[in-house]
């Protein structure tokens, strides 16, 4: 119990995981689903960077590295769009996006 | 030219149907008929120039396509697609020249051209991918010229007709990629050419499964029983010009698979199967006879019919023999030939009518006799009569199946009496008796226009039933050589006393086949 | 010689073109004097031959050309002059010959008369193929020939709705025998390896005998069709809707008789199957009488014509099953002539009597019909085989012949059947020419035919009486293909006995009948007579009930079974289930649509799902990779390979 | 020990952040919500010894993620409270659970199994700064670049969309209007 094994890590990273999905499907507002994906891929990267390491291999590392310039790349991307959405529409309400009704 | 002849039959009508957009509305006719004449002498200068002794591939092409997975574009033509590729000349010029008053003949006429490349693309593959394309790429203008110039049901009979075939040949092509990949695996190499596939031996369940895939993809095409709904749908609706090419020509595309694919590449499996197709194609034959005598509407009986005639062919092919296999070639030409002419008949009456339905007739052989005189030719061809052309390729099929069973043998016999029912009953309803009708009291005989195109097929109906020796020939070098080879290649007991053994050399093919590569 | 085999065969084809070219347009003499002139070449032509045979000249035997060629099979078409085919051949081309000129008087004034020499013709061309070929692909060309021929010539009025009936019964009953036909052809190819007569029949010995018994019965079953054996026999009868003409040649001549000419043909192989043989004897016996029975009431005089010629084909079948193959052709020879002189009389009366067919309203028509009546008289005492006659040489040589078999009840059968014979053909006789004059009730006012006509029956008539002259000298030729059987009454005074009695039987036969119906007391029947309200006339008269069994249940269920095929069957469960195959890809897309309520938080939710569906996908594999060896043991423990 | 403590101290931590960030119905204490656990993550990373990932984290989510989202922030509404749609909750925290099992169990699983050697051992004297240069301008040298063009992009990507006119959706204008817009813009050139 005391001694903390890569299982502590990956247990917490799967608490944080599901945090983030309940996130991504209870949320309707846009900028929150944002932050519920940003839970996403840090849960992940706790688990890299455990694997990495408890293991001594620094791939874990670099797939971290990645994936925080991407997240990053998404929330500029994103909140832009987010912006041009709200400055036509004047929301950001999910419910009220339906154009692509199949 | 003549070492490129066969790209020419593919590329000619093709670059003509491109340039054809280009041409004056006035003049297209015109300009689809020659277009369709100059191939057809093509056509006839391919036979002309053909070696009838010769058993294996000629004219034959390469070129590489995608080298890495031996995809090439090999070209060739033997005895049995020989006549098919003059018959799919032959008829995309007569259909062309014998257009009557179509709405939009522009387009009509360009996608006819288009057409025949794939029917010509079809017949003178020799790699499976490219087979592939050209089987896939021909139902495009036939789904057009049903779903533009078809009757009111147009819309679903095109797309049941596409979606159908189309479903049954996605099976085949995984068959073929797996036929592929089993060439990979023995030799090392990938290859998608035929000639290569027939060295291969494959174990019997292999076989058996890689059969009834192939089996889907052409069934569906026959069509066979049960796949065979689509066909009446597609005739009813289809205009004249679109059944008549329909019938003669793409419908044979899957007999002529079964030949070029299945029987060679699958000896074993093909003797495995015999009696479960004999039996559906007897069913065919019985069944559709049956439902064609059913019918009101003469169309639909013709439609019917030629399932019925496509089932002796299926069974001719099963034979296994080279009577069997040749009869049943020749039968694809002859009910090529009088199957065209029944549909082109049909048109004739369905201009001046605008009906199909036989009640609305009776007593036309008063008011047209040419035409019931040539109907009444074109109805004995199909009914079997000898010293007509269908009559060789029936007696031959059946003589060959005789060898295989007696009893679906005279089952399947009981196709010359359920077709002379339904034919008969047909010609009474429509051409005897007193005319009843004011409608049909001063309906003009066939005009020249029909004529130049029913006039060619009655001799042609005739004259190889008389005759058949120029078409038989070189047919039967080919179906020779294929026995052969089936036998040299079949792996069980079974199979080996199935198919006959020839004790020919059949080294042409082998070195045909190694000069492809 | 030849040569003259060539126009023997093609001339009657020539003349079938050149009448076929006007065939469209008016009546012009000239489409049916050619014709004839051309048969008339032909039988010149045949004649030679003849002469040529008879003069003990080499059988004639040509390939013409090389007809199907594939595999091991080789079917030329190849002619053969032998004696047997001669015999034919002169049958066929005398009485065509003499049918041709008879219709250009016969179809004067019907406005189809150069359609109708194209097709008799173009019957008669295929007839000679029929006869000539040497081998059985050749015969069937000929044999589904005469079958198209007659299929045109019955429905030749195609306005009338029972000719054209009649012309598809008879085409379609011929098919059902054409396909036993066609097997037997098969048989004898595949296990003789090839379909020309000599070096099929040559191999025939070596065969096991069931093979040879199929062989033999397939064969028969064709001949059944076309000679209108029971029970393929119906469409005979009905076939008399075609011209008279047309009857006489086709129907009472010719082309009736191509399946006893199989069977004479085939007698290599009927000879080494003898209970196949006798088969055909017995059916021909009971058809003999069968045949006779309806002929007894009817009341169509060219019915009566046609069930007399079905029974006289029941007689040759008795001699061909027999083995007496010569008999068989020498009683078919002088059938031909009697019998076409019975139908072109027949013809005659019809046209006098304006297409009245019912006999029971002409009487005492020996007046203006003289001649008429003095031909078909003698044709019928042809018929009854009275002495000297064609008939009685032909006749009761078969009857003998089934006593010096030992055939009892088939002798029996038959000399009863003489007997009706000889009743229903004066029957006739007394009827049209005899008796009070019935036809003036129905104003009409007989002529006799043209003069040409007249002349043109009598070498019909001279060879109906002077034909069992032939006798020996037919049967020196003959016999040179045929076996050579003799067939005497060992003991001179049973012949004797044989003989006269069986005249005696005919001739009082003969007496009832004219006593019976050559009187004054004849009226038109109207189904109100004692005689026409019992069962057995009832029976006959609607033969059997033959006709009507078969429409009821054969004809009928198959139209009811072929609308059922294609409404119930091919429309709503073949084509539906193909349909509702689409039917469930459809809905489903229709379905699951909801799915794109375009609700971006429903999507996700789906996509989680489905990267749920994936994962556990991959686990799955996973663990099915880790542990592959242990789930193939437990498979394998399943008993699965 | 020390260790134990700091994980379960800030396993607690990051839990508790992150659940307020999912569930609260204010904008604004989830920003501050997630900003706090992503700093309490760096925690981990410098307990698992990726110092520089750690720093990483920080700077780039901490600094400017959260400023991005304060700055995005500033356009909406965020007084308003955020109203949560009454999903089955059974079916979100299902599929959820079951979601982050798998995903574990496939991390787990060549682990487990034990058949994973590492690919860029952990190099001994020198920091950890120092080994991830090292890896990531040799090995990964190209992919770190495309990054590097890729937020290059994304930057230039964020800067156009919230800039002018952007609302405007030429496809899903009218006619009319997008002829109105152009004689504007021509006006602009001409002026």
């Amino acid at each position: 119990m005391m001694e903390i094994g890569l299982n502590h890590y990956l247990v917490l990273s799967t608490i944080l995981f599901s945090i983030g999905l309940v996130g991504v499907i209870r949320r309707k507002n846009l900028l929150m689903l944002f932050f519920a994906t940003e839970i996403l891929l840090n849960s992940v990267n706790i688990s890299f960077a455990a694997i990495s390491h408890f293991y001594g291999d620094l791939t874990g590392q670099m797939f971290a590295f990645f994936v925080i310039a991407i997240a990053a790349s998404e929330v500029a991307v994103g909140l832009g769009l987010l912006i041009v959405w709200h400055k036509r529409h004047g929301n950001i309400d999910l419910e009220q996006m339906s154009t692509m009704r199949g | 030219m003549l070492d490129h002849i066969l790209s020419i039959l593919i590329f000619f009508p093709a670059l003509a149907a491109v340039l054809g957009f280009a041409i004056q509305k006035d003049s297209i006719r015109a300009y689809g008929v020659a277009v369709a004449t100059v191939e057809f002498a093509l056509s006839l200068w391919l036979w002309f120039s053909f070696d009838s002794d010769v058993s294996g591939m000629q004219f034959m092409e390469q070129l590489p396509l995608v080298p890495a997975f031996g995809i090439n574009y090999i070209l060739g033509v033997d005895g049995i697609s020989l006549f098919i590729i003059i018959m799919a000349a032959f008829f995309t010029m007569i259909g062309i020249a014998s257009l009557t008053d179509t709405k939009d003949e522009k387009n009509m006429i360009i996608t006819l051209l288009f057409l025949q490349m794939t029917m010509v693309g079809v017949f003178v593959a020799l790699d499976a991918i490219v087979f592939y394309i050209f089987w896939e790429l021909s139902l495009v203008p036939m789904l057009y010229i049903i779903g533009a110039w078809g009757g009111p049901l147009r819309v679903y009979a095109s797309v049941k007709f596409f979606l159908y075939t189309f479903t049954g040949s996605l099976v085949m092509l995984v068959g073929m990629l797996f036929m592929a990949y089993f060439y990979f695996q023995a030799t090392g190499t990938w290859s998608f050419a035929i000639l290569d596939w027939y060295r291969l031996i494959l174990p019997e369940s292999f076989q058996l499964w890689l059969f009834v895939a192939f089996f889907i993809g052409f069934a569906i095409k026959v069509p066979m029983f049960p796949f065979h709904t689509w066909l009446p749908y597609a005739h009813g609706q289809a205009p004249t010009i679109g059944s008549v090419i329909l019938a003669a020509i793409l419908l044979k595309m899957g007999t002529y698979a079964f030949i070029r694919f299945s029987l060679p590449l699958f000896p074993d499996a093909s003797v495995f199967y015999m009696y479960p197709i004999a039996v559906l194609a007897i069913i065919m034959i019985i069944y559709t006879a049956m439902v064609a005598y059913a019918q009101k509407d003469i169309k639909q009986l013709v439609a019917y019919s030629s399932v019925s005639h496509m089932g002796v062919i299926i069974l001719g092919t099963f034979a296994l023999n080279v009577e069997g296999i040749s009869g049943s070639v020749f039968l694809m030409i002859a009910h090529g030939i009088v199957s065209g002419a029944l549909f082109l008949l049909v048109g004739v009456i369905y201009d001046r009518r605008h009906t199909k339905m036989m009640s609305e007739f009776g007593g036309l052989a008063h008011v047209m006799p040419r035409y019931a005189t040539i109907f009444a030719i074109m109805m004995m061809a199909a009914v079997g009569m000898p010293l007509m052309i269908n009559f060789v390729g029936e007696f031959l099929s059946l003589l060959g199946f005789y060898q295989q069973s007696h009893i679906l043998t005279l089952l399947a016999g009981i196709a010359i009496i359920v077709g002379a029912i339904y034919m008969l009953a047909a010609y009474k309803k429509m051409f005897f008796g007193i005319v009843t009708n004011e409608a049909n009291r001063n309906l003009p005989d066939v005009n020249k226009r029909e004529l130049v195109a029913l006039i060619p097929l009655v001799i042609i109906t005739i004259w190889l039933g008389v005759y058949p020796k120029p078409i038989l020939e070189p047919i039967n070098n080919s179906v020779e050589s294929i026995v052969q080879l089936m036998h040299d290649k079949s792996i069980t007991e079974e199979a080996k006393s199935r198919i006959p053994n020839l004790v020919k050399a059949i080294e042409i093919t082998r070195t045909s086949a190694q000069g492809a590569n | 010689m030849e040569l003259y085999l060539y126009i023997a065969l093609f001339s009657p084809l020539v003349g079938s073109l050149f009448a076929a070219l006007f065939a469209a347009s008016p009546k012009s003499l000239i489409a049916g004097v050619v014709p004839s002139l051309l048969l008339f070449t032909s039988f010149v032509a045949s004649t030679i031959l003849l002469v040529n045979i008879l003069s003990g000249g080499d059988i004639v035997h040509v390939e013409m050309m090389t007809w199907i060629a594939t595999g091991n099979l080789y079917i030329p078409f190849g002619f053969v002059v032998d004696q047997v085919s001669i015999t034919m051949m002169m049958v066929v081309t005398v009485v065509s010959t003499v049918v041709h000129v008879y219709s250009i008087g016969y179809m004067d004034h019907d406005k189809s008369f150069n359609r109708f020499f194209a097709w008799l013709s173009a019957f008669v061309f295929s007839m000679m193929i029929l006869v000539m070929s040497d081998n059985f692909a050749g015969l069937f060309i000929g044999w589904e020939g005469v079958g198209l021929c007659s299929w045109g010539l019955i429905g030749f009025w195609y306005h009338k709705e029972s000719a054209t009936w009649a012309a598809n019964e008879a085409f379609i009953m011929n098919r059902i025998a054409d396909l036993g036909m066609l097997i037997g052809i098969f048989l004898v190819y595949w296990n003789t390896g090839t379909l020309q007569y000599d070096e099929a029949f040559a191999v025939m010995p070596a065969l096991n005998s069931e093979i040879l018994t199929w062989m033999g019965i397939f064969l028969f079953v064709g001949a059944m069709g076309k000679s209108a054996q029971f029970p393929l026999h119906t469409w005979l009868a009905d076939a008399m809707e075609g011209p008279t003409p047309v009857s006489a040649l086709i129907h009472a001549a010719t082309m009736v008789t191509a399946g006893v000419y199989l069977v004479v043909r085939a007698n290599p192989l009927y000879d080494l199957i003898p209970h196949v043989g006798l088969f055909i004897a017995s059916l021909g016996a009971f058809v003999a009488l069968f045949a006779a029975s309806m002929a007894l009431v009817n009341r169509d005089m060219k019915r009566i014509i046609a069930y007399s010629t079905l029974s006289q084909l029941g007689y040759m079948f008795v001699a061909a099953g027999l083995g007496a193959y010569w008999v068989a052709l020498f009683h078919l020879m002088a059938h031909a002539f009697f019998k076409a002189l019975l139908f072109l009389g027949a013809g005659n009366v019809m046209h006098a009597m304006h297409d009245e067919l019912d006999p029971f309203k002409m009487g005492g028509l020996k007046k203006p019909l003289k001649w008429t009546f003095i031909m078909m008289t003698l044709a019928s005492v042809a018929l009854a085989g009275i002495y000297p006659f064609a008939g009685f040489f032909s006749k009761d040589l078969i009857l003998e012949v089934s006593l010096i078999e030992h055939h009892y009840i088939i002798y029996s059968v038959l000399l009863f059947t003489a007997g009706l014979t000889a009743f229903y053909s004066f029957r006739l006789v007394a009827l049209i020419f005899h008796g009070e004059e019935r036809y003036k009730l129905f104003g009409i006012d007989p002529h006799e035919a043209y003069k040409f006509v007249l002349i043109a029956m009598s070498p019909l008539l001279i060879l109906a009486i002077i034909a069992g002259s032939f006798k020996m000298t037919y049967f020196e030729m003959v016999t040179a293909v045929l076996p050579a059987t003799q067939y005497h009454v060992h003991s001179v005074v049973t012949y004797w006995i044989m003989t006269i009695g069986t005249q005696l039987f005919v001739l009082l036969a003969i007496a009832f009948a004219y006593k019976k119906y050559a009187n004054n007391r004849i009226t038109v029947p109207n189904g109100t007579s004692k005689m026409e309200n019992r069962l057995c006339y009832k029976i006959l008269s609607n033969q059997y009930y033959i006709p009507y069994v078969y429409e009821e249940y054969i004809s009928k269920p198959y139209r009811e079974l072929s609308e059922v095929f294609w409404k119930h069957v091919d429309m709503k469960v073949v084509d539906a289930s193909v349909d509702g195959i689409a039917n469930i890809i459809y809905s489903t897309g229709e379905k699951t649509r909801t799915m794109q309520s375009g609700n971006l938080s429903t999507m996700l939710k789906w996509m989680v799902a489905g990267t749920v569906a994936l994962l556990s996908l991959a686990v799955v594999f996973g663990l099915a990779v880790r542990y592959s060896d242990e789930i193939k043991l437990i498979f394998s423990g399943l008993g699965v390979q | 020990m020390f260790e134990a403590i700091a994980f379960y101290l800030f396993a607690f931590l990051t839990i508790s952040m992150f659940y307020i960030t999912v569930t609260t119905s204010q904008a604004l204490y989830a920003l501050a919500a997630l900003a706090a656990g992503m700093i309490f993550i760096s925690a981990f990373f410098f307990i698992l010894g990726a110092d520089f990932l750690g720093a990483i984290q920080i700077v780039v989510y901490s600094g400017a993620v959260m400023a991005l989202y304060a700055f995005g922030m500033m356009f909406f509404d965020t007084t308003r409270d955020i109203k949560e749609k009454q999903g089955n909750r059974a079916i979100v925290f299902g599929l959820s659970t079951i979601a982050a099992t798998l995903v574990v169990v496939i991390f787990a699983a060549p682990m487990v199994s034990n058949n994973i050697t590492a690919l860029y051992p952990i190099i001994e004297g020198a920091g950890n700064t120092q080994q991830v240069g090292m890896v990531l301008f040799t090995k990964y040298l190209v992919p770190f670049e495309v990054a590097a063009v890729m937020l290059l992009v994304a930057m230039i990507a964020g800067i156009v969309l919230a800039g002018k006119k952007m609302d405007l959706s030429l496809t899903l204008m009218s006619d009319d209007e997008v002829m109105k817009l152009k004689n504007e813009q021509n006006k602009k050139v001409l002026l």
